[in-house]
């Protein structure tokens, strides 16, 4: 297994330049610059800005140089662990994203245990409970959070938490927490601030866990040694969880491999509109106004997150499936 | 003796039956009997199918809406650029047969209108005395059928200089209802493009990988690995940026869902490759395999459909995704675009403040999509169980 | 515990006129029709009858493990717990998730499946699986449940018991599943134990072990045995009453004696008249209960013309060995553990003779049936085969060629259940090889399943069925019409029959003996049944720890068995003969490695048997040893 | 009367008592001439932003100058004590005595000395030389320090620019505080510890560090000292900012109280599309930003629940659309078109701006060609009347006396036989996308096609500039308020991101370098009367410069605008008191809020 793992992230050098040398590509794409965009976004205001003070802007970051070599500076500073500067920002990336990282993680676990803790019984009951009333209930309120757009259903559940229960709704905590050390009340705060996003966020992905598993586990249910297990006197439940359920997960471990970089980024949309402190708007933002090392850096950070889950992923796979594990490649 | 059993706790004595025996005998199959057994295996999941009641009826609704997409034009009581300056935020209509107690047929009435300058609100309220009567098949706002013969005959119409919003209308005073019909075009048909480059990508993919492993496995997994590190986003931004501006935004819209589904196979990939990793060390695969079946007959004809039922649900789980795909690209400035209309488009316009607080109607497009998840969620059932060999209906 | 007052004389379980039936393409059949019949305390039923006649069923009913298509619509199953004196359980009432219904299971009643290959969860270690039922239904510490669990896997004889705890069933021979399905059914010591088919995949020296075993434990536990079997010699072995069913009918019941010495329905007669014997004559013809109308179909036949019949071998194994990796679940790669599945094994296939393979189970048998087929690649040695059209190194075979090649030759998995498509209709298994191998046009193909669907006695009306939906039998036969439908060069049958009634076992093998002739087929033939292999296979391989112990032509094996391990294996075969009952106390369960008594020839000086070679002893016999064998051992 | 939030400090010693704080001669607020309530001190304001950028509506709004605009416009001393302007080239500054930096540090000529000397002269600082304003044809002014408090800029020829760029919204910055940014700066700072500096911060270099310490417009900095009413307390990035007061501020209202009255302002970041709703549920004391006019009803309608007011600014933009044919785009056909005066005329006849007036905005606005506001002094009816009547009928007479003849589909044909469409490229949001719906339609029935375009802000100022876009979507004038003493350069080509005449405007920027040279007489008047204007040295000169240029640009139709005077709901929270109830809601000249000086709102007890 060391062994594998070892080989799996040599694999990876090669993978992680690759992805790095598209990202660039991607992130270089749109026509323009961090800086024609600036302009372009003063003068929308009224403002206006000397271009002389642009051209030696874009000279001071490099933007002269050609294309290839602004690509080698940033790998090289990368592998030596300097993530670029943020133009918007006028900071390092490290230091722009620093803080946020652990928020966001916060609520991305959260709300990726919230997915679960839901899915996974709605799943469980929707299969052992084909066509009663309680599945197709339950199917229609997933899908229904599924076919509400994120941003609707946050505006929605904005306005009417506020006209029912008064309670205002966006960041993280309330402002007199920030930067306090964490106590009960910070805690209590930032418990209530976390539930609309982790509704928002957490119905749409709900919805296909709990499709997914459904299905998976209707197959698996008829299997010769689910009857085996019963025939065992293996308790109804019990029977289930160990072993159809068990084979399910194997779609849901495939998965992990993006489940990791989405921890970190967030569901962006939502946390735009919800205005949390987590590092998706950072990073829409930075795209957007082509902040392109605070992006592409930001990128490379979950790419690199990507591929450890991927790994991550199949090691999980290997564990749960001894047929992966023990089986020989063939041909 | 003539039981075989004995009383209980009592030694057994020599039982025979005396039922008459013949060794030849099987089972008599009836006429209906038979017309099953030498069924294809299609046809009997097709009777299966039939069984299901949700799947057959959501079968016939998605067949009824796709049929509609064909004759929008006549179904919408107007046309989609008709704009009513007298109707800016009209509330619905309701539809009345009976007037004073009198039946008078489908009607609306009309409402009086107020501006409120104190709210600067368009105050509108039901005129009981103004009943407009609907009419049928009569004569309308022109269109050009499939955008080539002129006509201007609508299912239903207004009263001659009546109005009939049966949903409402926006700020620009249009029918949403007429739009909410001609939405359906696109919303169900290109996203679903997407979707099915996707899938098929991410089952031929995926499958190889699965099924061959080794080094094929390697070089599809880092592929994945890849494509799955380039963000959605970035990607989306991108694109947009290198569309030709002059492309109508149809057609963008149209490249960019191929692009998306182009990129998007990676998830399902993976997860049929793990499962055809284990599936694939199941004895009738080798059986297949000795057989000299080739490599992708054993992948689509004895994998996959082991793993079909998670297939189906994938796919009707993204389909919402693929017809509100454009509500989050427009969010980011792209996707589609007025005067282009469709269900994302509509709830894009539907997504502020105003129309949550003070114009709930707006948000009606929500219905048609829930509706067509649902159809496709159960057809999706039906279809499960159909293929399924163990439910028997 | 489980001591029970042998006082109590009644019933431990009344079968009263229950009646099941199944829902199959929108319309009911009754599979079970008003069967009657009990189970004393502390006694053996047998019951017996033709595959696919309701056995199974029965059984799944007594545990309330039916299938979901399945339903009691008559009857009772009274159930009497020894332990819980005066009370009765009517198990066809119960609701068969409950939590009484699941104390029940496994605990007090306990089943071991006709399909163990099939019957574990790959994802789970043997170990786990076993300990399950342990844990659920006795309250054992941990450790405790380890110790216990490894116990009980040795009880039923495996030969590493705690390293066999962390392996998977798919790195076990079918053998060593089936006793790991019989160490999960004992381990709570049950009440009463059904045994469906609980010996097939077992070679006959570990069969009478586990015999002995039930036995043993039958004696110390009162525990009463439902025995469904085909093999009518372990009948006669174990049985204190025996149960006829047919058809979902009980046609007869008795005392195993008043069965066997004067069997008094037309059934039960023939079914002991289609019982393979070893002292069957050569050229003797087994009597089925109904032959086979067989219509060899026109592929068939088309596939086979013009056969090539020259002497020279048809395949050629020489010095073939495979090992396979036992990897252990460590992280750190920690010991990895060879196993030595096939050691060196040479012989040859002549053209259209039947050669047989017998041995001890997890000998290698089936390993070496995937080698030839290359479902597995070998680690060294050299397999020809030649046609007459193709002559070739089967392992150095690829793309083009090797497809070709398939069509040449076909298997007959030991798993039917687990090689056949779950989603694939049978008709559609059927017409696979066809469609692969273009045989055809599609109604042809489709007429050719239905054909080979009579060809071995299946009900065409069945051709609409998925596999799940048959017995145990029904889909070994269906696994022989598949192997048969592209009529190819060689056919390996790995235990073929196992799951069948001596009567269809008789018809299926006089099938096979007739189409050895007319198609000129060459079979190589695996069974753990002896009388079968003597009946049917021209010569006979006896196989030992990968390795072959001896080959010799039929007569001759069985008549003068040179090597010890053959001659251990002729005096276990069960026989129907009631006088002439197995000696299970012989049999022991011996620690030691039985070889260390063997004569010094057949002993290896180093232990690794690297000094044994197989020695001519005679015309076309060949036998394992260091040093030629004594002449009074030739002709003892 | 000691602000009750400094008053711990003020006792422990940290800070001085008030009367030391304060400049000698402080600037008194005559609250009572302003119609506006001497109040108390106290309060966080609330607001909310779309995005850690809007940090600098915090200098707009404090709006706290050298010299600043007053309510009618005039310029006035603000932080100076005095200014002298002699033949409009001789500029004297005269510093309050005893004025402190929110650090303490007193603020002398020696900040003017730095800011002059140091930054925008010294070549590595400002690589391009001093910015344009300080320049008058290519010539810097000469600067001298007369004494501690006193300081002179001249230049040769008059520089009207000079003191309007000083009270600009955007503000152009003469002083710096060298005490403190000498620390980062080569001349004054040790190697070692500017070495050290540069590293701490991670900077490339000491002129990042430089440039980043000191920026005053995006008051990122916590640590830079700053004569703004309030100073940032939060470093970025982050999702809200604190500003806290500025116990050194130099206005006191007329009871001798210190401005600002409010502690602290808060800036909450959001998603621009959410602010309405935030805003209607009572999370902004005083929102402007983000609100349009169409919120209105959904406010008003929740402002007795969350209990704030909404008042009706006006807003401050020539047109609240406003179309921008480009007379520089490539196609020679359609520039041709655009250059004909009869065409741009024709284009705005057929606009029916009263029926999008009512559409929208409920008859409130005003129709009007893109032109200055009822509200300048430069204003004249004509100006907004000219071509801006809804006359479709002579704008076909117009179109068919090009010779633009109408085919077969109603649409008409250019001089080469193509059908006219006008592909219209636009960035905005809901409110020029609906009005562009109408406008496609009105010009359809005069029989030219429109297709909108939407795309990225900068994507499509490339393009006009490249000259691929026919014409573009923008709002108006940014001047609707435009006084005489602003420079009229929206009204001829002097920059590149105009949309009508990029190359031209691209050409002058560039000084003849890149674009193209102007070939229309009338645009070439425009730029010569710009000329003029950058060396008059009169009000009474700049004043018909304006009205010369305001006539021909709105008489040509070079841009064609549709209504204006929208009005900006402003958002108050009922205790918040000094708000007006009427203003003019525009980046320049008012800067939004800052010439109502918010240091002067306060909230009354509930
Ligand atoms: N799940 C099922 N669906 C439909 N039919 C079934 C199902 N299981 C069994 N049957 C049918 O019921 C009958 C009895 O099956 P059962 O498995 O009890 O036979 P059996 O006596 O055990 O035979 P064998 O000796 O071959 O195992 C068979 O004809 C079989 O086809
Ligand atoms: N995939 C595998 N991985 C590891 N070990 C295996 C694997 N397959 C078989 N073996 C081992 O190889 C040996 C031979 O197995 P094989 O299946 O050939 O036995 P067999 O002769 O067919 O026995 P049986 O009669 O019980 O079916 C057994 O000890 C088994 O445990
Ligand atoms: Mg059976
Ligand atoms: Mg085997």
């Amino acid at each position: 297994m060391l062994r594998y793992i070892f080989y799996r992230l040599l694999a990876a050098i090669p993978t992680l330049f690759l992805i790095s040398a598209l990202v660039f590509t991607i992130i270089e794409l749109p026509p323009g610059d961090f800086f024609e965009n600036y302009i372009a976004e003063l003068q929308a205001q009224g403002e206006t800005v000397d271009p002389r003070k642009i051209e030696y802007l874009k000279e001071e970051y490099g933007f002269d140089k050609p294309l290839i070599e602004r690509y080698f500076t940033w790998v090289g500073g990368m592998l030596q662990g300097d993530f670029g500067y943020s133009f918007e920002y006028e900071l390092p990336v490290s230091d722009v994203v620093g803080n946020r990282l652990w928020l966001t993680i916060l609520v991305s676990t959260i709300t990726i245990i919230f997915t679960w803790l839901i899915a996974f019984p709605i799943g469980i009951y929707s299969a052992t409970h084909q066509y009663s009333w309680g599945d197709y209930g339950l199917t229609f309120l997933g899908l229904l959070g599924l076919a509400t757009p994120n941003f609707l259903l946050a505006l929605i559940l904005l306005y009417f938490a506020n006209v029912w229960f008064g309670t205002s709704i966006g960041h993280l905590m309330d402002a007199e927490y920030i930067d306090q050390p964490m106590s009960w009340a910070k805690f209590g705060s930032m418990a209530e601030h976390m539930v609309i996003p982790v509704i928002v966020i957490g119905t749409a992905g709900t919805a296909g866990m709990i499709r997914r598993l459904r299905a998976n586990l209707l197959d698996e249910l008829q299997k010769q040694y689910v009857v085996t297990a019963r025939a065992k006197g293996v308790p109804p439940t019990r029977a289930l969880v160990k072993y159809p359920l068990r084979m399910s997960l194997n779609f849901f471990i495939a998965d992990i491999g993006s489940i990791l970089p989405a921890v970190i980024s967030g569901a962006e949309v939502v946390a735009i509109v919800l205005s949390l402190e987590t590092t998706g708007p950072l990073l829409i933002r930075a795209l957007q106004s082509q902040d392109m090392y605070l992006a592409g850096s930001f990128l490379m950070f979950l790419a690199t997150l990507t591929v450890i889950g991927v790994l991550i992923s199949d090691i999980a796979l290997a564990i749960l499936d001894p047929r992966i594990r023990l089986q020989g490649g063939r041909r | 003796m003539s039981s075989s059993i004995p009383p209980d706790g009592e030694a057994i004595s020599h039982f025979v039956s005396q039922t008459p025996f013949d060794p030849q005998g099987v089972e008599k199959l009836s006429p209906e009997q038979e017309k099953v057994y030498f069924a294809s295996q299609l046809k009997l999941m097709w009777w299966k199918f039939r069984k299901h009641r949700a799947a057959v009826w959501s079968g016939i609704f998605l067949l009824l809406i796709y049929l509609s997409i064909l004759i929008s034009e006549f179904l919408a009581p107007y046309s989609l650029e008709r704009r009513d300056v007298r109707a800016i935020y009209m509330p619905p209509q309701g539809i009345h047969l009976f007037h004073e107690g009198s039946f008078v047929g489908p009607f609306v009435y009309g409402y009086d209108f107020k501006l409120n300058m104190q709210t600067l609100k368009r105050e509108y309220v039901p005129n009981t005395n103004d009943v407009q009567p609907l009419r049928f098949f009569c004569r309308g706002d022109s269109y050009r059928f499939w955008g080539m013969v002129e006509s201007d005959l609508h299912l239903v119409c207004p009263a001659e200089d009546g109005y009939f919003y049966l949903l409402g209308t926006d700020r620009l005073g249009r029918d949403v209802l007429s739009r909410i019909i001609y939405g359906t075009r696109i919303s169900l048909t290109i996203g679903l493009i997407g979707i099915t480059v996707s899938f098929l990508l991410g089952i031929s993919i995926g499958g190889m990988a699965g099924y061959y492993g080794g080094w094929i496995d390697h070089v599809v997994q880092r592929i994945i690995e890849v494509l799955q590190s380039l963000p959605s986003i970035p990607l989306w931004l991108a694109l947009a940026a290198i569309m030709p501006v002059t492309w109508s935004p149809i057609v963008v819209y149209f490249g960019i869902t191929i692009i998306l589904g182009l990129i998007d196979w990676t998830g399902l990939a993976r997860a049929v490759r793990s499962k055809l990793l284990s599936l694939r060390e199941e004895e009738y695969v080798v059986a297949a395999e000795l057989m000299g079946a080739s490599p992708p007959r054993v992948i689509f004809r004895h994998l996959i459909p082991g793993f079909m039922s998670h297939l189906i649900a994938s796919a009707t789980i993204t389909i919402p995704t693929m017809i509100l795909g454009e509500t989050a690209l427009s969010f980011l400035g792209l996707g589609l675009r007025p005067p282009v209309t469709s269900w994302g488009v509509l709830l894009n316009e539907a997504q502020n403040i105003n129309v949550v607080a003070l114009y709930p109607w707006l948000i009606l497009p929500v219905v048609p999509v829930i509706l067509v998840i649902l159809a496709f969620n159960f057809l999706g059932d039906g279809l499960r169980d159909a293929a399924d060999p163990y439910h028997s209906a | 515990m489980g001591q029970i007052d042998l006082g109590d004389r009644r019933d431990l379980l009344r079968i009263e006129d229950l009646r099941i039936s199944i829902k199959i393409q929108q319309s009911s059949i009754e599979v079970v029709k008003g069967v009657s019949f009990r189970i004393p305390a502390g006694k053996t039923v047998a019951l017996v009858g033709e595959s696919g006649s309701g056995k199974s069923i029965i059984a799944q009913a007594i545990l309330g493990i039916l299938p979901r298509v399945a339903k009691i619509t008559g009857g009772r199953i009274r159930f009497r717990d020894p332990l819980q004196p005066g009370t009765e359980t009517d198990i066809a009432a119960l609701d068969p998730t409950t939590a009484e219904m699941c104390d029940l299971r496994g605990g007090r009643i306990a089943m071991i499946f006709q399909e163990p290959m099939t019957s574990l969860s790959p994802l789970h270690t043997i170990g786990n699986q076993v300990e399950e039922a342990l844990v659920l239904h006795r309250e054992v510490a941990r450790g405790e449940a380890r110790s216990l669990t490894e116990d009980m896997l040795k009880l039923v004889n495996f030969p590493d018991p705690s390293r066999a705890y962390d392996m998977y069933p798919m790195e076990l021979s079918g053998g060593l599943r089936q006793r790991a399905m019989i160490a999960m059914a004992l381990i709570c010591q049950p009440a009463l134990l059904i045994a469906d088919e609980p010996t097939t995949a077992l070679d006959v020296t570990v069969q009478a072990q586990v015999l002995g075993l039930l036995k043993s434990l039958q004696a110390r536990f009162g525990m009463s045995l439902l025995l469904i079997t085909h093999d009518l010699g372990v009948v006669a072995n174990m049985a204190d009453e025996v149960v006829v069913i047919y058809h979902g009918r009980i046609l007869e019941a008795g005392p195993l004696k008043e069965i066997f010495t004067n069997p008094g329905h037309a059934y039960t007669r023939a079914l002991m008249k289609a019982v393979p014997d070893l002292d069957m004559e050569p050229g003797e013809k087994l009597v089925a209960l109904r032959e086979i109308d067989k219509v060899i179909p026109a592929s068939m036949r088309r596939a086979s013309e013009g056969r090539c019949t020259s002497q020279t071998p048809l395949l050629t194994v020489r010095d073939l060995h495979k090992t396979y990796t036992i990897k252990s679940g460590s992280w750190f790669g920690g010991q990895n553990r060879q196993i030595h599945a096939v050691n060196g094994v040479s012989f040859d296939v002549r053209r259209g003779e039947c050669f047989g393979i017998v041995g001890e189970s997890g000998c290698g048998k089936s390993s070496l049936s995937k080698l030839i087929m290359r479902a597995t690649e070998a680690d060294s040695g050299q397999m020809l085969f030649d046609n007459g059209e193709i002559s070739c190194d089967i392992r150095k075979l690829h793309g083009r060629a090797l497809k070709d090649f398939r069509k040449r030759i076909q298997i007959v998995f030991q798993d039917p259940f687990g090689s056949l498509s779950p989603r694939s209709t049978v008709l559609n298994t059927l017409r696979e090889p066809l469609e692969i191998h273009r045989q055809g046009g599609a109604r042809e193909i489709t007429q050719t399943a239905a054909d080979l669907m009579a060809m071995v006695g299946l009900q065409t009306s069945h051709l609409n069925r998925y596999p799940h939906s048959f017995s145990g039998g029904q889909r070994q036969r269906i696994g022989i019409a598949r192997a048969l439908a592209l009529a190819p060069d060689l056919l390996i049958c790995d235990e073929p029959v196992s799951a069948l009634d001596v009567s269809v076992q008789a018809q299926i093998l006089n099938l096979l003996k007739s189409l050895q002739d007319e198609l000129s087929l060459t079979m190589v033939f695996i069974s753990h049944n002896l009388a079968v292999v003597k009946y049917i296979a021209d010569r006979i391989a006896v196989m030992r720890r990968g390795r072959i112990v001896e080959i010799a032509d039929c007569e001759t094996l069985f008549a003068r068995p040179m090597h010890p391990y053959t001659q251990k294996l002729l005096s276990a075969v069960p026989s129907v003969s009631l006088d002439r009952k197995l000696d299970f106390a012989a049999q022991g369960d011996d620690e030691s490695d039985p070889s260390d008594d063997w004569p010094p020839e057949f002993q290896s000086k180093h232990g690794d048997g690297s000094d044994l070679s197989l020695l001519q002893v005679g015309e076309g016999h060949l036998v394992l040893a260091r040093d030629m064998p004594s002449r009074e051992r030739i002709y003892a | 009367e000691e602000p009750p939030s400094l008053k711990d400090a003020v006792e422990s010693g940290q800070l001085p008592p008030m009367e030391q704080r304060l400049p000698d001669v402080p600037r008194v607020i005559d609250m009572a001439a302003l119609g506006k309530t001497n109040g108390t001190y106290g309060g966080r304001l609330r607001m909310l932003m779309a995005d850690a950028k809007d940090i600098r509506m915090m200098t707009i709004y404090g709006y706290s100058r050298l010299v600043g605009f007053n309510e009618k416009l005039e310029i006035v001393p603000d932080i100076l004590e005095s200014f002298e302007v002699e033949e409009g080239r001789i500029f004297t500054f005269k510093v309050r005595p005893g004025h402190r930096w929110s650090d303490g540090a007193p603020f002398t000529a020696e900040d003017f000395r730095y800011s002059w000397e140091d930054v925008e002269t010294n070549e590595a600082l400002s690589r391009g030389g001093a910015s344009a304003v300080m320049m008058v044809d290519g010539e810097a002014p000469q600067f001298e320090v007369i004494d501690d408090l006193t300081v002179r800029f001249t230049w040769s020829k008059p520089n009207p620019q000079f003191l309007p760029s000083l009270a600009g919204a955007s503000p152009n910055y003469i002083v710096q505080p060298a005490h403190y940014l000498k620390q980062f700066h080569e001349k004054y700072a040790t190697a070692e510890d500017l070495a050290e500096r540069v590293r701490q911060n991670s900077s490339r270099d000491w002129v990042a560090l430089h440039t980043v310490k000191a920026r005053a417009y995006r008051p990122e900095n916590p640590d830079l000292p700053t004569l703004e009413p309030w100073m940032n307390t939060t470093p970025p990035p982050a999702e809200r900012f604190i500003f806290k007061r500025n116990p050194y501020f130099h206005r006191v209202d007329g009871e001798g109280r210190q401005l600002p009255y409010l502690d602290e302002v808060y800036l909450g970041i959001s998603s621009a599309d959410i602010i309405p709703a935030k805003t209607g549920t009572g999370d902004s004391d005083l929102q402007a930003r983000y609100l349009r006019f169409d919120n209105f009803t959904f406010l008003k309608q929740s402002s007795e629940q969350h209990k704030f007011d909404v008042k009706l600014w006006k807003d401050g933009t020539g047109s609240q659309v406003a179309y921008l044919p480009n007379l520089n785009t490539n196609d020679a056909v359609w520039r041709d078109l655009f250059r004909d005066v009869r065409f741009r005329r024709a284009l705005s006849l057929a606009i029916h701006r009263e029926e999008i007036n009512q559409q929208f905005y409920f008859g409130l606005a005003q129709p009007a060609s893109n032109s200055v506001l009822d509200g300048s002094p430069l204003y004249k009816p004509q100006y907004a009347q000219a071509w801006s009547e809804y006359d479709p009928d002579k704008a076909n007479a117009m179109l068919d006396e090009i010779g633009l003849t109408r085919g077969p589909d109603g649409v008409r044909r250019l001089s080469d036989g193509r059908r006219a469409e006008i592909i219209i490229e636009m960035a905005g949001g809901t409110e020029e996308t609906d009005v562009t719906q109408l406008v496609t339609e009105y010009w359809g029935a005069i029989g030219i096609k429109v297709f909108p375009r939407a795309m990225q802000l900068d994507n499509m100022r490339r393009r006009f500039l490249s000259g691929e876009t026919m014409m573009s979507v923008w709002s108006g004038l940014n001047v609707g308020l435009a006084t005489p003493d602003m420079p009229p350069e929206e009204l001829a080509p002097v920059s590149s991101v105009q949309g009508i005449w990029p190359k031209w405007g691209q050409h002058l920027e560039t000084n003849g370098m890149a674009g193209e040279t102007i070939d229309v007489p009338e645009v070439a008047k425009l730029a010569a009367l710009f000329q003029d204007w950058r060396v008059s040295s009169t009000t009474a000169e700049r004043t018909t410069i304006w009205d010369e240029m305001l006539n021909i640009f709105t008489d040509q139709v070079y841009t064609i605008g549709t209504v204006n005077g929208v009005l900006q709901p402003v958002v108050v929270r009922n205790t918040l008191k000094n708000v007006p109830d009427e203003g003019i809601y525009a980046f320049a000249p008012v800067a939004f809020f800052g010439v109502y000086m918010p240091d002067t709102f306060w909230f009354d007890k509930e």
